[in-house]
């Protein structure tokens, strides 16, 4: 070893990163690089991930400033399936607003908008097959919109009620439907991933054709999960698509936090030799594209791809958070890739398929809707006031048969419960 | 001296710490320039510096792995977790590093890291943040567990924690954060600052690790309690006029066997109170502990109010926490054997 | 029928499933080509395939994780975690995901999932070969804990585990996997072969989760073991001519207390043996179940003989085990009482 | 989504890696691509990581087929340090000659060589500075040669003899000294990995000048505590070197199951815009220079760098290990990158500063020094017979002060034994 006495250096520092806006700044984005539409290029979805890296640091965007289709990821949909997208992502949006009322109102404990980021839940979904299953995180409620699950049974689960099919168990928005592909939401962040690429190795192992995604924060993507997820992917070839969601916020923590200061998320990819797509995730189309790519990869045994959607959260983290104490309020609005259902409306008025006054009755249309399934979710009860599943559930879905120990516990419950009168 | 709030006092210990010892570190998910989802940081960044208070990635295992670094440089990290209910991915590396390298080192690596997490039910956080994993770390040999129930023993608790040589899991019953808690979730909540309890020094002290303290004399059961529960316990034996000794543990590991063995050897009767699910909970430990020293003084079996073996469910929860009634019951039925 | 170690018996167990059940689907660290660094899947790749058994990347919370998923399509997964001492970073999975997901999703999401993994001590494997960790899964809602101590038994209840619908921790003495051992280390050791244990039926059958087996009746103190410690307890118990009742628990969790509880109010006396370490070990939850039950019936203090409450030293190996002399002097002791 | 019926499309398979060669099998490594010494560029060790990523897919090489020394990564270290770095190199491998059989003597439970890859451990330690703190893994017993360390004392630690300074209480080979700047070994693969990025924090966030460096196995990097390591790393811009070592197999496991088949493991470092170099691990001018170039990036606060050292575990992966029961028996002897100490001895012979007599002189004196410490060493015992260290130390250094419980639970086994007359 250098037997050298210490050279004359600088004293080492820590870098410890900085948002570039903290509260009482404008916010301004000039130096978030945006890639125009169209640049970005298309491979087959058939080669070989070290042929196409670059992709890591590209960004796949359909749709230009003036929200025309534009480049080789255009999907080229149909007029009638982009207005059921702009559909979904207006439902979502109308659901949002809807709880999170509800959750101000003291009618359920918690609830998460997913504001701003409409396009990376329902896009995807619009691109994956009914039966293709998904892992979600808790903000992407898109999905099961997007696939026509009644909001009513959505809101049930919000009021943790007498029909929450969910028997009240889990907290606000942990949704969870088998017979939707939609996979039970964890309050564990990450937890999805393996879990969903074992999944599709299992698919994979027994010779079917349905495919697995799965979605996470940029946050999320610290976690040790995600690395085992992306290492079972890549060595076996897994038929998975591994969404990344970088809306530049965890809580509080800007996505330096997560390594944003150094490369993109969907560079990650390149560390494992898998194919790895950045995408402008408030670019429906774009958001479409890039998952029809990445499935019809899975699907020819291609293997992984992992997607970055760059988006923005455009509200607090959750009812129980105040962005306004971290971060410029001027944020959302200064978003450069503006607001998914905005874009998607222009287009579509663009095309001469869509216009603003359906769109404005449509808005109303759905605040209707999601008003009356409220009113009708609330028949089955609302959190904490009574119309709350059994108690004796509490003890049931433990273990498939009911072991003693709980038999007892039960039994002590009742018999407490009857002694107090309660 | 002032009235704090069990949140601003751990604060407020933190802050003692990071101005005393220049190697104290403070580090966790949004506990920076936020100062924490339950503001136990509030102002230390700015107060102490970026490099002394800092954020870090959603990386549990990492936070604590860094830390376990960073003590064998000579540094004293106190990491956040920020609910207990996210601890397991980083349990290895608090269960097979920190609490061994003393060991394994023969004491030359020594690990003066406190871990502080929230835990505990009571706020309908469901299933991922009412979680109360205690027992699992008093099972782990080189570390010591602690769980404080007031302003004035978490402040001192902690620095006691921090300023101490080995690892420490220290878990804050975030319930009481704000106010006691008697297990009346219907009755309205006092903050703490209307609550007769001990003023909080503004400056340092501390509270000794290994050291219960007895929070009501009595001399016809012991009840052994600690976090939430102590005031759940203890509300309840007062409703009930029960003449009970009501013992906060305070540190689990190492736990205060003297003062457990003088009460339960007086009172000839003990129950024991912990939310966490009660197979192989903390109560087990205590129950076996308590026969074996005490077998010839007791009149009744050690009995145990536990949350049910049952993941935490959010609508149920007041079903779920052993409340009043599930206390009162099993009082009831000690004093009767 | 034939003659196995309790390792052949474990790889015919699986050989068995893997043969009946479609979905039945082995993976883990080494154990495909090479057959597991105990041999316990020896053969098992070439026979049932590649996609049915296979080996993994070195990441024990994928290797549950992907588990979970897989259990979610609808297969039937044999994790092996090469060492209990590696698990922790596979807790995550298997606290909060694995154990959790049946109630999570009210029944449609269901975890057939089977871990299983070597523990115990014996072996001088030194800190991180030798862990005894069962007492944490335990503790945990949702997962059954399984350990047994002889190759009827391992075979019968590991097919069990792979059929139940729950997730299942089994954890293999991995000191007794070629022969029982007395706890005479300076002794040579016998091979299952040598020794008098019921023959293997080749096919398929099952010992039942959650009943315990008493291996030798007595009526002065109850002995209650699992795993080697079995073997321990009774070889005690048999030179010092006591009149014990030796029950091998099998099934931690879900337990069988209609066995112990009948012992227990039989002898009236109670002694637990296991290699863990001592504080909130399992043996805590018995001791706190036995008193809780047997209160009326017991002569003397429930008492555990247990691993020391320090990591597994290496070299002083034989001074930790709770051997033949620990366990005789609390014999003696509760005799005594 | 798309409503289609399902596609007719060719079922998913699950592919499961398979290593070139098995038993019996006659290896060849043709498909082993090896570029040549010298083509890998050499970029100024302040350049950004986004500016060199393409070196994560080259190869570090000084010393060529000849032996002689190319390129722009040739340290030019003066000859008696090349030297110094031989004679460590000798010396560890006759230590683990010596060790091995020692245990396949019965007096020691266990042991692990690093036979083939002496170079990844001394080359880099003797680019290190003596008091930049190393966190290895079981196998780079090289690093304490390389700081001079007694032999004796590695011994007694293997022994577990009443002269071990771990008190007999860690498995064979787990060393650690504090002294030595070398920190205590685990057996939970990768835990040091995280630690070492935490104590490169430490160092400079006090301000310091001291580095950290890490090595793990290339199976190791499928751990979460991996991708912690480079997730803090990357986010605090931490002064470390993280080795890891790739010698192609993981016990049984070759590097397929470890991501081999999809990228290099120099590409982790691209996945989070970490510098990443892959070097040739059996060229010790090589790995010291690429080493050099870490910690020189390192201690100008430019953050840390990933090396990838590509080379061959030549033995078993332990001494409870048989690989002729998974890979083919002359993998070794065929491997393309040569041996890391036979190359430097033809490289010294050929700058005329070293030759054959010399060479084996050497080793007869080493294995002679290892013989003579062997003996000094086993006075202290050895493992299992009676020279241990007393009883009572089995309850110290759990906690600084012993609490009440360890105190009753040692007199109880004083007492215990007292009675027993052992
Ligand atoms: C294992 C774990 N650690 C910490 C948390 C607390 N937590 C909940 S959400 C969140 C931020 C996640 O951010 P990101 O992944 O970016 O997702 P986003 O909320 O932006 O959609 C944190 C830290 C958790 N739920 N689970
Ligand atoms: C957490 C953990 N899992 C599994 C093991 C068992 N194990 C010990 S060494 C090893 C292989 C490691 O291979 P690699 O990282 O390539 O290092 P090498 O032995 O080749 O130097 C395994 C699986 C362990 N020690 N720790
Ligand atoms: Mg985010
Ligand atoms: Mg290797």
């Amino acid at each position: 070893m250098s037997e050298s006495p210490r050279r004359n250096l600088p004293p080492l520092t820590l870098h410890v990163p900085e948002p570039q806006f903290r509260p009482g700044d404008e916010a301004d984005f000039v130096s978030v690089e945006v890639l125009a539409a169209g640049v970005t290029p298309r491979p087959d979805s058939a080669a070989d991930a070290g042929t196409m890296r670059e992709l890591a640091y590209g960004l796949v965007r359909v749709l230009d400033d003036d929200a025309i289709a534009v480049g080789p990821w255009d999907p080229k949909l149909a007029p009638d399936v982009l207005r059921r997208m702009l559909r979904s992502m207006a439902l979502t949006r109308a659901f949002d607003e809807r709880m999170f009322r509800a959750q101000r109102q003291g009618k359920t404990s918690f609830y998460m908008k997913s504001t701003g980021e409409e396009a990376v839940a329902v896009a995807a979904t619009f691109a994956l097959d009914r039966d293709d299953m998904c892992f979600p995180s808790y903000r992407q409620q898109g999905i099961l919109i997007a696939r026509d699950w009644p909001v009513v049974d959505m809101m049930n689960q919000i009021y943790s009620n007498r029909a929450d099919r969910l028997k009240g168990r889990q907290l606000p928005v942990m949704y969870s439907t088998k017979q939707g592909a939609f996979f039970s939401i964890s309050g564990n962040l990450a937890t999805q991933y393996p879990q969903a690429v074992g999944w599709a190795m299992a698919s994979a192992a027994k010779g079917d054709t349905r495919i697995a995604a799965t979605w996470c924060g940029e946050g999320s993507t610290a976690e040790g999960d995600f690395h085992s997820a992306c290492m079972f992917a890549t060595v076996y070839r897994a038929p998975v698509i591994m969404n990344v969601v970088n809306n530049q916020w965890a809580i509080s923590s800007f996505a330096g936090f997560s390594g944003g200061e150094a490369t993109t998320f969907a560079a990650r990819a390149v560390g494992y030799g898998i194919a790895g797509l950045r995408v402008d995730g408030n670019d429906p189309l774009a958001v479409y594209a890039a998952t029809a790519w990445a499935a019809e990869r899975a699907r020819t045994n291609k293997g992984p791809t992992l997607i970055e959607h760059f988006t923005y959260r455009a509200e607090g983290h959750s009812t129980s958070d105040d962005p306004s104490a971290y971060r410029s309020a001027d944020e959302a609005t200064k978003w450069p890739l503006g607001d998914p259902i905005a874009r998607l409306k222009t287009h579509l008025i663009g095309l001469g398929e869509w216009d603003e006054a359906r769109h404005a009755a449509q808005d109303v249309e759905l605040a209707e809707m999601v008003k009356a399934a409220q009113k009708e979710a609330e028949k089955n009860g609302i959190l904490g006031h009574g119309l709350h599943q059994p108690f004796d559930t509490m003890f049931e879905d433990v273990f498939e048969e009911m072991p003693w120990h709980l038999v007892e516990q039960r039994d002590q419950m009742r018999a407490e419960r009857a002694a107090a009168g309660i | 001296m002032a009235r704090m709030s069990m949140i601003e006092a751990i604060n407020s210990a933190m802050d003692v710490c990071l101005a005393r010892d220049p190697d104290v570190t403070i580090l966790g998910e949004d506990i920076g320039f936020f100062g924490g989802v339950f503001r136990a940081t509030a102002g230390l960044q700015a107060k102490h510096g970026k490099t002394r208070v800092f954020d870090t990635p959603i990386n549990e295992g990492g936070i604590i792995g860094v830390a376990v670094g960073m003590a064998a440089y000579g540094l004293r990290p106190v990491p956040e977790i920020q609910f207990a209910d996210y601890i397991y991915p980083g349990l290895d590396q608090l269960v097979s590093e920190a609490a061994r390298l003393r060991y394994r080192s023969a004491g030359e690596f020594v690990m003066p890291i406190t871990v502080r997490s929230p835990f505990g039910g009571g706020i309908f956080g469901g299933q991922t943040h009412s979680q109360s994993p205690e027992a699992m770390f008093t099972h782990v040999a080189g570390l010591k567990t602690v769980i404080p129930s007031n302003p004035y023993d978490a402040k001192g608790l902690l620095i006691s924690a921090i300023e101490d040589n080995d690892p420490v899991i220290f878990f804050e019953p975030k319930r009481i954060y704000n106010g006691p808690f008697d297990g009346h979730y219907d009755r309205p909540v006092q903050p703490w600052s209307k609550v007769e309890t001990p003023e909080v020094p503004t400056g340092h002290y501390t509270v000794p690790l290994g050291k219960a303290a007895i929070v009501r004399e009595g001399s016809d059961v012991t009840v052994l309690a600690y976090g939430t529960m102590v005031h759940v316990a203890r509300a309840t034996v007062e409703e009930k006029g029960i003449d009970a000794e009501v013992i906060d543990l305070r540190t689990l590991l190492p736990l205060d066997i003297v003062t457990i063995e003088a009460s339960v050897k007086k009172t000839g009767r003990c129950v024991i109170v912990h939310e966490a699910t009660r197979t192989s909970g903390f109560g087990a430990e205590l129950a076996a502990l308590v026969q074996e020293r005490c077998f010839y003084h007791l009149e009744a079996p050690v009995t145990r109010v536990t949350g049910f073996d049952t993941p935490y469910p959010h609508s149920l929860e007041w079903a779920y926490f052993p409340g009043p009634i599930r206390i009162g019951t099993a009082l009831d039925q000690v004093l009767k054997g």
